[in-house]
């Protein structure tokens, strides 16, 4: 009964997705792209995932959408729009490719919702079944989440820490930069450039304006 | 760059409404047994209550509010706190995670897994804390503790 | 788990070390690293004499909880990623990372988790549990590409779309099996699949599967993101990067064909092998002509590991256990000669500063030892013997003469003559030609550190090569064995 | 087919969109556009395995309590949708973010040097600079110097 919101919603997420692939400003870009996961996350509810539309509307649509904002801040806010004709040629064969293959292998799948299906039919009801009795906890995601499979989560914990390291080390600024060293100026034309090397007007083409502040 | 935002009604709404958000994550934290939630989405919800300010408050507020060396120190805290209470159980002969191997006097097994998902919500919710100040802070070029 | 509790540890403790004081980091590292590498050697000798090790993570059996398996496979990965390891962490950091860092600069923090998401991939018995460590490695690696300056930044970019496309449809594939069998253990779903082995979903997964993780591995023509990557990043890093990053996937890709999906898939004449065994073929060719034609040293090692990937790919989609034992013995050669070989380059970069071949002229007579270890492993990259490049080739051509694949044959030993040929003419240059640079002349030995390190792998290689039957009789055997048997 | 897509369009319409994602990631000239990609790639995924986890007359996977025991729920699996996947895609989606928050980084550190964001333009000037390193074996696709004018025009 819920199929026809689903498919529109589907539609919609589709439309956003093109739309935010298509438009110049990228802050513009950002907010349908925040528009796209929230849709996904009214997806998720309506399928009953509402650990995971939580945690998509907090994380994809809000938190996402933040850092592209400050990044686009920090950035520019127009998008190149130099389209790249030859990429495109030798790349939709691939994706083509890609879409057959994938539609090739869903064809195997259950039909979506069959309660025969193997996916229901395998692990995941011992977890229903014996969730309350081992943990005492009802939400079930959250039994598997902390205990069941709870190296999953520490390895994820490590992943989001890891990646907070990874652009610490990207964008801190270090003592010591490459540029510094002592290298034969002939053995790498140009040098590293410094973080802080001004380039000066690398961005002729009219569309470096900076963000709004 | 980012920094004291031009209109005070954002400045003020933004100011009281982190409060609010911040406990709310911690609900979510907390909340995890029973309902969708949990470390995941509520240190989220944390870091976007200690987020808020640091993009429409005068940076010198914003960040005695909340330091810039709480990213990193949180996410390692976070976790360490989930490393070591992986390790609690490999102490007393069950293996790693395995929070039910732990007695505690009065309490049934399933018990002390309840509590064991509790704490590791708290790391979890602590870490994701933690690595998104991390990460808003080196985007926004104020990395220093 | 007690190879890689170590290191889970020693990461965080990094974390917080560097937050106090650079220094404490790297001994934190090398502590971490250490410890690990005994574990591991244990946990070696222990699974080649006792059999496989299965552990319960919190004590849930599986395929309810999450399993690690320790068997003879990754127990060698294991060790090859700790030696490798710790040594890039004893190494000096300035020559390593091309930078001192300054306090808060998570590098070896990096490192760590670096190797601990190594370290998961390789114990994990469970489909998704192994694109979590995927995930951890490959971040990591991001950031440490970074370090190699502005078009290090511009490499690790790159790199980060096309692995996350790569991790994407790992996971894509991964979907496509758990809605086919309900389970994600690896040992449960081999024992499903045959029943269900026509379905279309569980071809296109493995396709999904097989390309996600060539994708990683940079098996020829997904190799694209690896001479920037590589050639670009600090020497440390890269050493880190050839020796035993993408030979996760590698491993990944060994894992799964052979042991999830099984002999019913991976029999001769499937799509997937031979299309693995001429992707890789063609990478050797492509990487070594490609290597022959640069002149900074460091994208000709980039080049020659696309090269040195594609005898690893060719061996798996060979799929007899002579060629299998041929990618895997070279897995370890390659680990050991590249590393190497990076390290090396970066000790002449940190003395001289120099990175172009054409300059090196006389470095020998000014680097002695350094530049010796240099010629041992170059010569192990060429194949000759008695040096470890030669054995693994030998039982990749030994594999593909028993099936009859002479183009293979022919192929891999033709191209050991293209890596010759580019050592060769380095060779020539560092040993008998005149110093033309007042920065060679004036070069000395770099810090014991460096010549220790490279003395290390370059014994490493001889005792490989003198060793290797040792190796392939007690360990690889008995895996090639059992997982085409 | 006809019956694939009245049966199965869910499946279908994931596939429209992590084509899309796929598109944007490998054709768009702009560093941004290619990370917004990389997200619509990645939350196609996402739906793919929540879409997936459904069962037909399941509610979600919190445990119902039970009318007739106090206190005891119920915990037939026939109630309730699947749980694995929504647990996976939890992990994912933060790994997802992980990964946007570094690529974020790598954008700023480049706009940094370079004031723009174009990709093929960065890599002509990388390129440019460095005449000593080949720029035609691998880099086919963006880095030719041809294209190094209407890249700035």
């Amino acid at each position: 009964m819920i199929v026809p919101l689903d498919l529109v919603l589907f539609l919609v997420l589709i439309v956003t997705a093109v739309l935010a692939l298509a438009v110049k400003d990228l802050l513009a870009a950002t907010a349908l792209l925040a528009a796209y996961s929230l849709f996904a996350a009214l997806l998720f509810a309506g399928v009953l995932a509402v650990d995971v539309a939580l945690v998509e509307a907090a994380l994809g649509a809000g938190l996402t959408g933040v850092l592209f904002v400050i990044a686009i801040l920090a950035t520019t806010r127009h998008s190149s729009p130099r389209p790249d004709a030859r990429r495109r040629w030798a790349v939709l064969p691939l994706i083509v490719a890609f879409l057959g293959l994938m539609l090739f292998a869903s064809t195997g799948l259950p039909d979506r919702g069959d309660p025969d299906a193997p996916a229901q039919r395998g692990v995941s009801q011992t977890y229903l079944a014996d969730s309350y009795a081992d943990t005492e906890t009802p939400n079930v995601v959250t039994s598997l989440l902390a205990d069941y499979r709870s190296m999953d989560t520490l390895g994820e914990t490590m992943v989001i820490v890891t990646a907070a390291l990874a652009a610490a080390l990207v964008l801190i600024r270090r003592v010591d930069d490459p540029s510094d060293r002592t290298d034969d100026p002939r053995d790498t034309p140009g040098g590293d450039a410094d973080l802080d090397r001004d380039l000066g007007p690398a961005d002729e083409d009219g569309y470096g304006g900076r963000g709004p502040r | 760059m980012i920094g004291a935002y031009p209109s005070v009604v954002v400045r003020v709404v933004c100011a009281l409404l982190s409060p609010f958000i911040l406990m709310f994550g911690l609900y979510v934290v907390a909340h995890g047994h029973y309902g969708p939630g949990g470390g995941f989405a509520g240190g989220v919800f944390i870091a976007v209550g200690a987020i808020l300010p640091r993009l429409t408050l005068p940076e010198e507020l914003a960040y005695r509010l909340v330091p810039p060396a709480a990213g990193p120190l949180a996410g390692g805290v976070g976790l360490l706190l989930f490393l070591l209470v992986g390790t609690l159980p490999l102490l007393v002969g069950g293996s790693f995670l395995d929070y039910g191997a732990v007695e505690i006097a009065g309490l049934e097994a399933s018990r002390v897994r309840y509590l064991g998902i509790l704490v590791v919500e708290a790391a979890v919710g602590l870490a994701v804390f933690g690595a998104m100040v991390l990460i808003v802070d080196v985007l926004t070029g104020k990395d220093r503790p | 788990m007690m190879m890689l509790l170590p290191l889970l540890f020693g990461a965080v403790i990094a974390v917080l070390a560097g937050l106090w004081r650079s220094a404490a980091a790297q001994v934190v590292a090398v502590i971490t690293t250490a410890s690990a590498l005994v574990a591991s050697v244990i946990g070696l000798v222990t699974v080649v004499a006792d059999g496989p090790i299965s552990y319960e993570l919190g004590g849930w059996p599986p395929p309810i909880g999450i399993e690690y398996v320790l068997d003879p496979l990754s127990a060698y990965l294991a060790v090859i990623i700790a030696l490798i390891g710790l040594l890039v962490t004893i190494y000096p950091v300035e020559a390593a990372f091309d930078l001192r860092p300054r306090k808060g600069v998570p590098l070896y923090p990096l490192v760590l988790l670096l190797l601990t998401g190594l370290m998961g991939v390789v114990l994990s018995g469970d489909l998704f549990h192994l694109f979590v460590f995927l995930e951890i490695y490959a971040i990591s690696t991001y950031g440490l590409v970074s370090l190699g300056g502005d078009r290090g930044v511009f490499a690790a970019l790159r790199y980060l779309l096309l692995g996350t496309i790569g991790s994407g449809l790992y996971l894509l594939g991964v979907g496509f099996l758990y809605f086919s069998t309900g389970t994600l253990n690896m040992a449960d779903m081999a024992t499903q699949l045959p029943a269900i082995a026509d379905s279309p979903t569980v071809l296109g997964a493995m396709a999904l599967i097989v390309i996600g993780l060539a994708l990683k591995m940079a098996l020829f023509p997904l190799h694209v993101w690896l001479p920037d990557a590589h050639s670009y990043s600090p020497p440390g890093v890269a050493a880190l990067l050839a020796a035993v990053q993408v030979k996760a996937g590698a491993y990944g890709l060994i894992r799964i064909l052979f042991d999830v999906f099984g002999p019913a898939y991976t029999g001769e004449g499937l799509p997937v092998s031979v299309a693995l065994t001429y992707f890789g073929l063609a990478g050797i060719v492509v990487g070594s002509v490609l290597a022959i034609r640069q002149t900074d040293i460091k994208r000709m090692l980039a080049y020659s590991t696309v090269a040195q990937l594609g005898y690893i790919g060719v061996g798996i989609g060979l799929a007899t256990p002579l060629a299998l034992v041929g990618a895997l013995l070279h897995v370890l050669n390659h680990a050991v000669m590249k590393s190497g070989l990076f390290l090396v380059a970066g000790g002449i970069i940190q003395r001289t500063g120099l990175k172009s071949i054409p300059r090196f002229s006389g470095l020998g007579m000014r680097m002695p030892l350094t530049m010796t270890g240099f010629a041992i492993m170059g010569l192990s990259m060429a194949g000759v013997p008695p040096t470890a490049g030669f054995f693994s080739k030998f039982y990749l051509v030994w594999g593909a003469i028993e099936l009859g694949n002479w183009l293979v044959a022919i192929v891999v030993v033709s191209s050991s003559l293209l890596t010759v040929v580019y050592f060769l003419r380095l060779f020539e240059r560092i040993f008998v030609a005149e110093p033309t640079e007042e920065l060679v002349a004036d070069a000395t030995e770099p810090s014991p550190r460096v010549v220790g390190t490279v003395a290390v792998l370059a014994a490493s290689v001889l005792a490989i090569g003198l060793f290797n039957v040792v190796i392939v009789r007690e360990i690889l055997m008995p895996i090639a064995e059992r997982m085409l048997g | 087919m006809m019956e694939l897509l009245l049966d199965r369009y869910i499946y279908v319409l994931v596939l429209v969109l992590l084509a899309i994602g796929l598109y944007g990631v490998l054709v768009k000239g702009d560093l941004v556009k290619k990370v917004i990609g990389l997200t619509i790639f990645s939350t196609a995924i996402y739906l793919f395995f929540i879409e997936g986890s459904l069962q037909e007359g399941g509610t979600a996977p919190v445990l119902m309590p039970d009318p007739e025991n106090p206190g005891e729920f119920l915990n037939d699996p026939l109630l309730y949708v699947d749980p694995l996947p929504h647990l996976l895609i939890l992990t994912a989606i933060v790994v997802g973010v992980g990964v946007v928050g570094v690529a974020l980084a790598l954008l700023v550190r480049l706009y940094r040097t370079h004031g723009t964001l174009d990709e093929a333009v960065i890599a002509d000037r990388l390129a440019g600079k460095a005449p000593d390193i080949p720029a035609a074996d691998e880099r086919r696709d963006a880095f030719d110097v041809e294209d190094a004018g209407d890249g700035d025009a």
